[in-house]
């Protein structure tokens, strides 16, 4: 295979916390579906435009497009955001707060792994980013749908960085 | 601005009982068609549309549903227009719908002298599907119970548990005192009936301990048929004066207990006799606070002895 | 103003080492005798005349005693007078005695996946007899623990245990930490060796459940002495790449068990062959996280089985 872009721990380590991610990430699709009949984010996409709930690019962890140091600034940035954007969602209700609080733990702690790595590469931005604005909710079903739709980008960005990382191991 | 808001006539009701919900679409709602045919949805039910959808005077679109029944105890009603070749959710409500509470029932309490706390029990009556909070209110009441003296602290009972547990310094012994329980949702309040007590007449006793004396024949003739028996108050209610009673069967079947009344709490030598002797006796006492009120402890353990 | 006053030199002391104590019977003592024979007296021990007494400036007398050697881990020492015909206790004094902590040792942590937090435990040493703190330290340290960065909340154990759980948002997961077991008391304090480890290299993972496949045989032909099993991995820990091992052993005395290695942690159809059909066969699993560092589950329960 080729030769690895970044060490091979590192990889196996990004890998795992993805699917760690990828795991409770869809915990809390089903309580939110199971919990407030929210179960198509597809029938979101209106509030989605109107909440401005964002969603974070990886356009250069492509395999065919592979720009290393990009890819590892667009991994921590839509990490960063994500965890923003869940952040966001605290309050949501008792019965998704255990899920939410969690998630945005291994989020966190995934943003870690990848901006260490970055600076052993010696390519960490000087700065940590600051996070954008964030949605406002002012309700408790906006809060929920804004859960729904940010949770449903975070799995298909976690789907694309899967398919990233895998490709090298 | 969301484009869809759901209003809600009443968003706790009765279980069974109708609701009117009204969805607004903004006209500022730009995505979407002039007049969307606004539609409803329950929990994950089917999309219907609603008894009525009228044009309000600043351009936005309402359509209000009325809910003859409503049989969840807690779900979800989301207003919803055509989009594309799919549906977009605007604005969801949360119903709820129970029962308001029943009067608790069957309240008892007792004096633990080892906690040194007055539990108290009770019946909270049926399911509400509400959040329905039990609080056992009490007040002290030196007469007869009439009137009120200073209010006892509320006891918040532990997460769904329908007892309760005053603590000592909360309890002035000796004295009456009124208890009830009140129980209290968003559909209403109830209360049970008052018990009117002095937490000493209702001390929870246990039975002494009921041993076998091994008398040396050398000291007492054997007669036969006879048992000699010994026991000691429950530590805790040692201060208390107590009756006791004693009761026997022989263990065969269909036999009956004996009693024999009226006996002190404490005891170093208790001959029974008349007894026979062939079979294995079961032999238990309780006793009961007196001649102050009080209420019987439980039989204590059986003690099975053989007769002389 | 009392009589007597007993000052100590050192209140709380080394088990087996002296102390001094001096009782000071102030003049205006006046139900006194002029100069009483001050007295002393070790828990109720005999009373015992002090090494010397003398007058001081002021009018007052003092007595000094030294116990060679404290052997009680808390004693009461009493100064006495003579009083009529009786004695007087005019002061008393707590003396404690104990040991410094020693360093606590066997540092160990497991993640728990249930409860997303990271269990550590110790053995605490030798009984310091003396109230003694122990304090579960840690720190972060990204790289190779050699530098401190952020540390995180001390983790106090409940009373007297030896364990402490570090909440999952204490913890940076997949970045190695720095921990260490602190113990302190009035005469001392003392730590373990540093611990260095990434929370996800200590997960503490369970087995798979081993499940007989029950293959019809119409599907695959029924080779004598073969086995179908099936394995899921353990749920919480299914994002975590595994390999595992299987051991099986026919239940006859004195037969050993046979290891399959390196299979993976999800298995739907696994042939097992080569056994003698007669015994019943014990089978048992068991996995590690691999190919990152990790710790190996418990065997899981043992599944009994006939071959075909």
């Amino acid at each position: 295979p080729p030769s690895l872009p970044w060490p091979r721990s590192f990889l196996l380590k990004s890998l795992e916390q993805v699917r760690k991610i990828q795991t409770r990430n869809s915990e809390l699709l089903e309580q939110l579906c199971a919990t407030y009949k929210l179960c198509h984010p597809e029938e979101l996409v209106l509030l989605g435009h109107s909440l401005g709930i964002p969603k974070a690019p990886l356009s250069h962890c492509s395999s065919q497009a592979l720009q290393l140091t990009k890819c590892l600034h667009q991994l921590h940035s839509g990490l960063f955001l994500y965890g923003g954007l869940l952040q966001a969602l605290a309050g949501i209700s008792p019965e998704v707060a255990p899920t939410l609080d969690m998630l945005q733990l291994d989020v966190a702690n995934f943003a870690t792994t990848i901006w260490q790595q970055m600076e052993t590469l010696g390519v960490a931005p000087t700065a940590q980013p600051t996070q954008s604005t964030l949605p406002t909710f002012t309700s408790a079903f906006q809060r929920r749908a804004g859960g729904v739709l940010a949770a449903s980008h975070l799995q298909s960005f976690l789907e694309t960085a899967h398919c990233a990382l895998n490709h090298w191991v | 601005e969301s484009c869809g808001h759901i209003t809600i006539s009443v968003p706790i009701i009765r279980l069974g009982d109708p609701v009117t919900a009204s969805c607004t679409i903004s006209p500022t709602c730009s995505k979407l068609a002039q007049e969307p045919q606004i539609l409803w949805r329950l929990q994950d039910g089917p999309n219907q549309p609603g008894d009525s959808q009228r044009h309000l005077g600043d351009g936005s679109q309402e359509s209000t549903i009325t809910l003859p029944h409503v049989n969840h105890t807690k779900a979800f009603l989301s207003c919803l227009v055509p989009w594309a070749n799919s549906f977009q959710v605007l604005d969801q409500a949360e119903l709820q719908a129970g029962y308001p509470p029943a009067s608790p029932s069957n309240l008892s309490c007792l004096m633990n002298l080892t906690t040194n706390s007055l539990v108290c029990q009770w019946e909270p009556g049926p399911e509400t599907y509400l959040p329905t909070n039990f609080t056992l209110k009490s007040f002290r009441s030196r007469t007869d119970c009439r009137y009120q003296e200073d209010s006892i602290l509320d006891c918040v009972p532990e997460d769904r548990q329908s007892t309760c547990s005053i603590a000592r310094k909360h309890l002035l012994l000796y004295q009456n005192m009124v208890l009830w329980v009140q129980a209290e949702n968003v559909l209403g309040t109830s209360e049970s009936p008052k018990l009117c007590l002095d937490p000493m007449d209702v001390v929870k006793l246990e039975p002494p301990v009921l041993q076998a004396l091994d008398i040396s024949p050398g000291l007492v003739p054997r007669q036969p048929g006879c048992l000699w028996l010994s026991w000691k108050p429950w530590k805790p209610g040692e201060f208390i004066e107590q009756e006791c009673e004693l009761r026997y069967q022989p263990q065969l079947r269909g036999t009956n207990w004996t009693l024999v009344s009226h006996l002190p709490s404490s005891e170093d030598q208790f001959k029974l006799c008349g007894l026979h002797q062939a079979p294995v006796y079961t032999l238990q006492i309780r006793c009961i606070r007196s001649p102050l009120p009080g209420l019987w402890s439980s039989w204590s353990p059986g003690l099975q002895l053989r007769p002389t």
